[in-house]
């Protein structure tokens, strides 16, 4: 009864906890983190274990479903829901927390504090992905917020606050008006379900009533506020996501914080403005979502091949992942925003893929930091003969992330274009077209760092002069190559996702048409 | 004489008592034409009293004398605080705390 | 003219909290007189001073609230004294509301008054006492008499308070800027409740009311011009814009507990009577009024918001950012003149007050143990790097700030989601809209804050803690005070982004944070009393956000009878 | 039989994963027992198979099996399975067959080298790649190995990874190689699209409407291009010469290249449904072919003519595929694999035997040091030259054959000139060849003595080279200049045979023996029975004048370079133009990186810097500046306040009065 709600609280709690600690045993702190993070790791296996042996959807009441009496009067519930896309994306979240702290271990101010934000963010962010009534979906909206925010701001590099400021405001505009859409749609819903003849029907915030899952109380929203309410909540997701024009926070927050977080915004929490999508704006608003659509997919093709363009030429590796993260995320979107099965199992089949993707490189980028404190591209240089095993994961996971047959994001992506080129042709066309830029910058970033002539002036020259640059230690290597390794696993056994994520997708699809017939 | 006459001329004497805040500097001439502003109400409030047979007008009169008398020894002991540590009770010196 | 005077042991009964505070003021007076005092002079305090007065003062509020606990659970009734104090739910929450931010501005004030040796201990505690019942009687005001006795009840006392550090020019100055323009304003309020009694004939709220609804929805000019001037009375002590501009002086100067408690008890005070006035008394006539409080609301909701974006000064800062949440009060206003919903509207208001006490009370109460002497202490530059100094401080203030911002689980949101949501229930989406446009500028400027004290000065050392073991200190009190009330005033205005002030230079100033560090040790056995509020305050924060929900239900009961 | 095809693709992939993970702490000989065992098994396991399968009724040949189920997502469901049917068959001879000679000779042409076990894990990967290219059962595992072939191509062409100009070619080859993955994946889009499926068995059989049908086939024709180097899209493969010659010799010129060839091959009933782009096949086919060959006419670098002889040789074969005769474009593939691997390899002797030294000017008169490298050699020339009996002749004739007679059955112009082409392109190819041979190995040795204005190589490049620990080592005095050891000496003589007998395979129709015809009988009827059937006649006169092209050329070259290589400057511009190879790398310079690379630039700074980044700063300056200008207001005198409260009461009564 209380899985869910565990799976959400323990960082948390553990978070709390971790702040009694005395603040100068440091090595104490990490480990318990570690710990925590990889106790929860396990939690989350069990909840996947348990998700597979008795598949549940989203309203089913299983013990996978928690629905608490918070305030019905308002619609607040404290209700927890999940099925198989959720279940992929906890996963995905679990993974890679545990995989950032286990990253962190470099990180010398602040370590409590910074391992408890870091646990408080998991939570959000797993709530997130569990929350089946609006309200509870915001409260955890932002909570993710604000430890992302102090990790940036305190952890991260030298623009660190600007970076931070930017982050937030940017997020506090979308979520501010997510706020608007969440509180007026339960009015509005109950308006329409008066309307309809259900004259005892309250306000609601419950997913499922709002989806008309429920026996009473079906009101269907007419198509203007319907695409209002859908702008709202468009707002706080297309920002998180981020959807071009919205992207301009991302490529300082993601250059300036620490490398795991940078992994964990990137690898999970752009995760969450998918999502929301795909978890409120499409089924919430079936008909609207339809006008939006052809927007939306403009605006992830132009993301797709802007960004791909800006990553040519930056000269700052975790710009250029940030760039690169965009463009892969327009390809996410337009898969999702194609409404055909493909296009949204390729969607969210490639969220995990780029979740663990993008951590890798963004770590990786980390990693090089720390040994040559410096980001400048052209700083870099024939690594490859000194760190031969960095060389080869970041090779790995480049090659992944410009989308190489056989590895994990190929399966995704081409999932997701097969379903946008089946919708729209053009937009299809298009957003294939990615690949040739991506396997350029993606290229160019990776020879640029690993081959070639050591560059003679620099940072890293002068690293490398100093006493060189060491390879990967065993702790990075435990770090990478559990992502290495999904990286593989993945590509070749992709069934083992879209087994999970497709008949949730179907079910997402079946309220979209059945709505749309209406 | 009418109501309307003891209504004008108690809003004549507010008049005077708002324009007193506003131009002079002192503060006790201020304190002085917040006094003249409450009085002015309490002519209202008698006359209405009056004029309208009703008990909740002097009520009113007694009430505001006595917190215009609490609110003298207040003003005076500030302005008394004030001077003392500044020789100065000019209200228009009193800006350190602006923007 | 008949007058009838009859009083029965079921009035007192109904204002038992209020009897019990004026009781306590009067007890607390004499103990302060019983109590030895040290030096030549009785009115230097002694050392006992400082922990018996606020205990007993805390008692009292205790017993205040144990009354009021007990009023909510024993049969009475709504209305005594002849109709003119209300005892109804409603106003017991309110009292509940006013004892809580005067309980915790107590709490605050042992540390504090030691800290700048302020000696007038009775006096301090019996005037925040007497305050409070002001307050408390102007919630529960069911006359405009009430009304007015409350409010300058409350406004006496708290023009002392805020002038009680009589070393320090800002209070003096807060003081008197706050008697000054307060007094003017309730000269405006008493005009116009002359008016509508004038246009009524009455002056208890029942009648007044019955008069209105006999006006057919629309009022005679004489009750409109007295509305008027009645909401400037109200309006300035809800320091809506542009009756606010008392506010950041007056909270500046003011000793940051008071500034804490008074930021939290006007507003309940006046809002309570606000929306008894208009929700209740003229929502027949809500047409009249709704534009002007429209517009004050909006207005004060984006000019607070708006101001407050370029202080440098933690202190004005929230001074400014409660005109704005006075602002998102108004909203509640407005909603509670809308027919069939005024209990909708008057729910929010008093579900954001409780929001507002404890995130509010906290944030002040935090700056109340930064603030030096020289009332400084608390602008940007000092609170550079403050996370590396003072970590659970600096943490807890950034709580109350972010709660301030509205960010969930905490308090904040909670009251601003309820508030919104009211809005729309009421038929006004377009406050909605602007309230929550209006917060993002709010994330602006309590983030900056939290930016200067956790992101800046990472690379600053710890000086809070090495001039307590280097003993280098000076030793005799007189120069401390002096030491530190020499120190040039911080200027740092107009500031860009966040703190624009190199941290090396702030280091190098070593009396700074040597004077800081005296301080705290001095008052460090009374600074529980300080933390137990602050941790009352974040417990409150946190628990009023998440269990909302729960709670409402009674709080609508509560406000539909405020207004009955 | 299948069990033994699953085995062919996951040998070389173990022999990767054994060599990529262990390979640095592992000694030679264990390197090359896992490098050459990988392939050797795989090469006995297809052998094995092709064995069984020969044994098998012809109708019984394709085995089609599911190994496991690779995704699903809606009504798109695919398994990954093996194919293996006499086209896939043929392949994986061709493939593991010189791949296991190519293992073999880079033993001793890699001897030297550090990263020795880097360079045999690279070489199992790409022969795993390239097995599941041609052995999967749908287009999207296809495209799967489609993608790791490229990147086999991009890891070994960049082999030597700190050369500025190796790095750059294998940049280039892989985006180039990544626009026909693009292709290839809206080709599979519209198949899906339009099947409902992947899987060979399903899409192979079904009809597509016409538009589609074209659209699918050119957009699989791009990615042919790219893969196989054709115009436009061949600028890669000159630059891959950067790679070791080995890998030159497997990849771009024996196997990987020929994928294209391949996936026409494969996808035929595809291309037979859409007449327009078999007609585009063909006319690329042999523009390329002449394009190529007239580049070649003039290079310098002895691995670039060859490059240029690859791209040529593959035009021949899209030209054969163009006009339906799919089995003849796979009969010229296989038996271009012998030869052109042969000139590879003999060309990574020479270059071997000379330290490194690729410049035609640098050589000569090397046939006295090196007599079985010359030996074969020659007969590798002999071959693609198109000379009788050897094995380029039979397949060559057989594509003119068939170009002149699908001429001659459509009436159509254009084939008679493609003809013409293609006869042109033979004598150019025979001149090219052998003033290469010529250059290489007559006349006097030019390497020591003769200083040359070097405008391929810099010395830049060299001194990076040099930090490689590998080419170009400086000049070698002839005396020194010793034949290359057995191990690189048996792959040669092996495939030299192979280039002596290897036409022997096809058609033997010109001779009177109408019915050998051991692989176009091994492979389906369906791949050439829609070619046209010239008479006898018509293919008497292609053979002829072809054969008569080849001896011209021969003679050309005999007669300008029969004394020793001479390297004279010529002004004349079309000379220069070819010289400069048509400025294509400048041209596609200028037009398109040297752009997209500008606005690159230009939208970081402008759109992205000043536009957004300074929109949200200007936003946030905007309210800073309304706040402090609102801060005025706050002036701090007590009477500006009061005077504040009145303007309200006035505002709010005068509300009241109006409105009263």
């Amino acid at each position: 009864m209380f899985f869910l709600s565990a799976v959400i609280l323990f960082p948390l709690l553990g978070g709390l906890a971790l702040l009694f600690f005395p603040r100068e045993q440091v090595r104490a702190i990490r480990m318990t983190a570690l710990g925590l993070a990889l106790i929860e790791l396990l939690l989350v296996l069990g909840l996947d274990l348990a998700y597979l042996q008795n598949s549940v959807s989203l309203f089913s009441s299983s013990f996978l479903h928690e629905s608490w009496r918070w305030f019905p009067d308002l619609g607040i519930n404290y209700s927890l829901g999940m099925d198989g896309i959720s279940l992929v994306l906890v996963s995905l979240t679990a993974l890679l927390t545990a995989i950032c702290i286990g990253a962190s271990f470099r990180i010398e101010s602040k370590v409590k504090n910074y391992m408890a934000f870091m646990l408080l963010f998991e939570s959000g962010m797993l709530g997130v992905f569990l929350a089946s009534n609006l309200f509870l979906f915001y409260i955890f909206w932002e909570v993710m917020l604000i430890p992302a925010y102090f990790l940036l701001g305190t952890w991260g590099g030298e623009r660190r606050i600007y970076a931070a400021f930017k982050f937030v405001i940017y997020t506090s505009v979308g979520s501010f008006l997510m706020l608007v859409g969440i509180i007026a749609i339960g009015y509005y819903h109950q308006l329409a379900a008066v309307a309809a003849g259900g004259t005892s029907c309250g306000y609601t915030l419950e997913l499922s009533q709002l989806l008309n899952t429920s026996a009473t109380c079906h009101g269907v929203l007419d198509g203007t506020t319907q695409l209002w309410l859908l702008l709202a909540f468009a707002a706080a997701f297309a920002v998180k996501v981020p959807l071009i024009p919205f992207h301009s926070w991302l490529p300082d927050a993601y250059s300036e914080a620490p490398a795991p977080v940078t992994a964990l915004l990137a690898g999970a929490m752009s995760k969450t403005g998918v999502y929301g999508f795909l978890r409120l704006c499409i089924p919430l608003f079936p008909q609207a979502i339809h006008t939006l659509a052809p927007y939306i997919n403009v605006l992830a093709v132009v993301g797709i091949l802007y960004c791909a363009v800006l990553a040519l030429m930056q000269t700052d590796l975790k710009r250029l992942l940030g760039y690169s993260s965009i463009s892969h995320l327009g390809v996410i979107m337009l898969g999702l925003f194609s409404f055909t099965a493909q296009g949204m199992t390729g969607s969210v089949l490639q969220m995990v893929n780029h979740g663990i993707t993008t951590a890798v490189l963004f770590l990786i980028a980390g990693f090089l930091e720390y040994r040559t404190g410096t980001r400048r591209l052209q700083d870099y240089g024939g690594l490859a003969a000194r760190i031969p095993w960095l060389a080869v994961m970041m090779f790995i996971a480049a090659l992944s992330s410009l989308g190489l047959p056989g590895l994990n994001s190929f399966t995704g992506e081409f999932l997701s274009l097969l379903g946008a080129f089946r919708a729209n042709v053009t937009l299809g066309v298009l957003g294939t077209l990615v690949v040739v830029p991506a396997a350029w910058y993606m290229l160019r970033f990776f020879i640029g760092l690993m081959w070639g002539v050591p560059a003679t002036e620099g940072a890293v020259s002068a690293n490398l002069r100093k006493g060189g640059i060491r390879d990967l230690s065993l702790g990075e290597l435990g770090v990478i190559i559990p992502l290495i390794i999904l990286i593989f696993y993945i590509g070749v056994q992709p069934a083992v996702l879209t087994g999970i994520i497709d008949p949730s997708v179907a079910n997402t699809m079946q309220v979209l048409s059945s709505a749309f017939v209406k | 004489m009418p109501l309307s006459a003891y209504l004008i001329m108690s809003a004549l004497l507010f008049t005077i008592g708002v324009i007193g805040v506003l131009i002079r500097r002192n503060p006790l001439i201020i304190f002085m034409s917040i006094e003249l502003m409450l009085n002015a109400v309490n002519l209202s409030f008698v006359a209405l009293s009056h004029f309208l047979d009703s008990a909740d007008g002097q009520m009113f009169v007694f009430l505001v004398l006595t917190v215009a008398a609490a609110e003298v020894v207040v003003g005076l002991a500030l302005i008394v605080s004030i001077y003392r540590r500044r020789h100065n009770i000019d209200v228009d010196e009193m800006n350190i705390m602006r923007g | 003219m008949t007058f009838n005077y009859s009083v029965s042991p079921d009035d007192w009964l109904g204002i038992a909290p209020i009897v019990v505070l004026v009781v306590m003021a009067l007890v607390v007076m004499l103990v302060d007189l019983v109590l030895p005092h040290e030096g030549q002079r009785s009115k230097h305090s002694g050392p006992a001073n400082f922990t018996v007065l606020p205990a007993v003062t805390f008692l009292g509020i205790l017993a205040a609230m144990a009354a009021a606990i007990v009023l909510f659970f024993v049969q009475h009734r709504a209305a005594v004294f002849n109709q003119m104090v209300g005892a109804d739910n409603g106003t017991l929450y309110a009292d509940l509301l006013v004892l809580s931010a005067g309980g915790l501005g107590i709490l605050l004030s042992p540390a504090y008054l030691k800290r700048l040796r302020l000696v007038h201990q009775g006096e301090y505690y019996a005037l925040m006492l007497l305050a409070m019942t002001g307050m408390m009687l102007m919630a529960s005001a069911l006359s405009f008499l009430i009304v007015f006795v409350g409010l300058e009840m409350f406004s006496l006392a708290l023009y002392i308070l805020c002038s009680f550090i009589e070393q320090r020019q800002m209070s003096q100055e807060s003081g008197m800027k706050y008697f000054l323009l307060s007094s003017f304003a309730s000269a405006f309020l008493l005009y116009g409740i002359a008016l509508i009694y004038a246009a009524s004939g009455r002056t208890s709220f029942v009648d007044v009311q019955q008069f209105v609804l006999k006006q057919g929805g629309h009022a005679p000019i004489l009750l409109l011009v007295g509305l008027g001037l009645l909401t400037v009375g109200f309006a300035f002590k809800v320091s809506a814009v542009p009756f606010q501009t008392w506010t950041p002086d007056v909270y500046q100067g003011a000793p940051a507990p008071v500034t804490a408690f008074m930021s939290i008890g006007t507003k309940v005070a006046a809002l309570l009577a606000f929306v008894r006035v208009f929700g209740f008394v003229l929502s027949s006539v809500q047409n009249d009024w709704l534009p002007i409080i429209w517009t004050l609301a909006v207005l004060t909701v984006l000019a607070g918001n708006l101001m407050a974006i370029s202080q440098s000064n933690i202190k004005r800062m929230l001074a400014y950012s409660s005109v704005a949440h006075g602002g998102y009060l108004l909203i509640g206003i407005v909603i509670s003149g809308q027919a069939q919903q005024n209990h909708i509207g008057a729910s929010a208001i008093l579900f954001y007050l409780t929001c507002y006490l404890f995130m509010n009370i906290g944030a002040f109460g935090v700056i109340s143990m930064l603030e030096r002497s020289d009332n400084s202490g608390y602008d940007l530059a000092d609170l550079r790097g403050l996370w590396y100094r003072r970590p659970v401080l600096a943490g807890m203030l950034a709580f109350f700030l972010l709660a301030l911002a509205g960010f969930p689980p905490m308090a904040g949101f909670a009251g601003k989601y309820y508030l919104f949501y009211s809005a729309l229930v009421g038929g006004h989406p377009e406050l909605l809209v602007i309230g929550v446009i209006a917060s993002v500028l709010g994330i602006y400027y309590y983030l900056r804050f939290i930016a200067v004290m956790f992101m800046e000065g990472r690379d600053t050392p710890r000086v809070g803690t090495i001039p307590t073991t280097s003993g280098k200190i000076p030793t005799t009190p007189r120069t401390r005070v002096s030491g530190s009330l020499s120190r040039p005033l911080p200027s740092s205005r107009g500031g860009t982004a966040v703190a624009e002030k190199p941290a090396t230079a702030r280091v190098a100033d070593l009396p700074v944070p040597a004077a800081a560090v005296i301080e705290n040790e001095n008052t460090h056995e009374l600074e529980g009393w300080s933390w137990l509020a602050l941790i009352i305050a974040g417990l409150g924060t946190l628990l009023v956000g998440v269990i909302l929900p729960f709670w409402l239900p009674q709080l609508q009961q509560a406000a539909q009878s405020l207004l009955k | 039989m299948t069990n033994l095809s699953l085995w062919v693709l996951l040998l070389p992939l173990l022999g990767f994963i054994i060599l990529g993970l262990a390979g640095r702490f592992m000694p030679r000989t264990a390197i090359l027992a896992v490098g050459w065992g990988a392939c050797g098994l795989a090469f006995l396991c297809a052998a094995i198979s092709f064995f069984s399968m020969l044994a098998t009724p012809a109708a019984q040949r394709t085995s089609d099996q599911v190994v496991y189920h690779w995704i699903s997502a809606g009504t798109f469901s695919l398994d990954f399975g093996l194919l293996l049917d006499p086209l896939s068959m043929t392949m994986l001879l061709v493939v593991t067959g010189v791949g296991l000679l190519i293992h073999i000779y880079s033993a001793g042409y890699m001897a030297d080298d550090p990263s020795f076990w880097r360079f045999f894990a690279y070489l199992n990967f790409f022969i795993f790649a390239m097995v599941m290219l041609v052995i999967a059962n749908n287009f999207l595992f296809l495209l799967v190995g489609w993608g790791l072939v490229g990147l086999a191509s991009y890891l070994l062409i960049g082999f030597w990874y700190q050369r500025r100009s190796a790095v750059a070619a294998a940049q280039k080859a892989f985006v180039i190689n990544v626009i026909g993955d693009f292709g290839l994946m809206l080709a599979i889009f519209l198949i899906f699209q339009g099947a409902g499926r992947l899987d060979y068995a399903g899409v192979l059989t079904h009809t597509f409407p016409a538009a589609t049908a074209t659209a699918i086939a050119l957009l699989l024709f791009v990615a042919c291009a790219a893969k196989s180097a054709q115009l436009p899209l061949y600028m890669w493969l000159p630059d891959a010469m950067e790679g070791p010659t080995p890998v030159s010799a497997l990849i771009h010129a024996a196997t990987m290249v020929t994928a294209g060839v391949y996936l026409v091959a494969r996808a035929y009933p595809l291309f037979e449904q859409s007449p327009a782009a078999l007609a585009v096949v063909a006319g690329i086919g042999g523009a390329t072919a002449l394009f190529a060959a007239t580049i070649a006419l003039f290079q310098l670098d002895i691995k670039r003519v060859l490059a240029y002889s690859t791209i040529s040789q593959l035009g021949y074969m899209f030209m054969a595929e163009g006009v339906h005769n799919y089995s003849a474009g796979i009969f010229h593939l296989v038996t271009h694999a012998f030869f052109k691997a042969l000139l590879f390899l003999g060309a990574g002797a020479v270059i071997h035997a000379l330290a490194g030294e690729q410049d035609m000017r640098k050589m000569g008169g090397l046939w006295g040091r090196l007599r079985v490298t010359g030996l074969t050699f020659l007969i590798a020339s002999l071959a693609i030259s198109g000379i009788i009996p050897f094995a380029g002749f039979w397949s060559k004739d057989e594509i003119l054959g068939s170009v002149l007679a699908y001429g001659n059955q459509t009436g159509n112009v254009w084939y008679y000139i493609l003809w013409a082409i293609g006869i042109l392109t033979a004598g150019m190819t025979a001149f090219y060849m052998f003033r290469l041979f010529f250059g290489i190995f007559a006349g006097d040795y030019r390497g020591a003595s003769v200083a040359v204005n070097d405008n391929t190589n810099g010395d830049v490049e060299e001194q990076e080279a040099a930090a490689a620990g590998h080419h170009h080592a400086g000049p070698v005095r002839y005396n020194s200049i010793h034949d290359v050891a057995p191990v690189m000496s048996i792959p040669l003589i092996i495939l030299a045979i192979l280039s002596v007998i290897g036409g022997f395979i096809g058609s033997m129709a010109l001779f009177g023996l109408p019915n050998w015809s051991p692989l176009a009988n091994f492979l389906p009827a369906a791949m050439h029975n829609h070619a046209a059937e010239g008479s006898l006649t018509l293919e008497w006169i292609s053979t002829g004048l072809s054969l008569l092209a080849g001896v011209l050329g021969i003679g050309m070259a005999w007669r300008l370079y029969g004394k020793g290589f001479a390297f004279k400057q010529n002004s004349n511009p079309l000379y220069q133009l070819v010289f400069h190879k048509y400025y294509v790398d400048e041209i596609l310079n200028a037009v398109l990186i040297i752009p997209v690379l500008a606005l690159s630039r230009t939208l970081s700074r402008y759109l992205e810097g000043d536009v957004l980044d300074g929109g949200s700063r200007g936003i946030s300056t905007l309210f800073r500046g309304t706040s402090t200008f609102m801060r005025r207001v706050q002036t701090g005198y007590m009477r500006n306040y009061a005077l504040g409260i009145l303007l309200g009461v006035v505002v709010i009564i005068v509300y009241y009065a109006v409105r009263g």
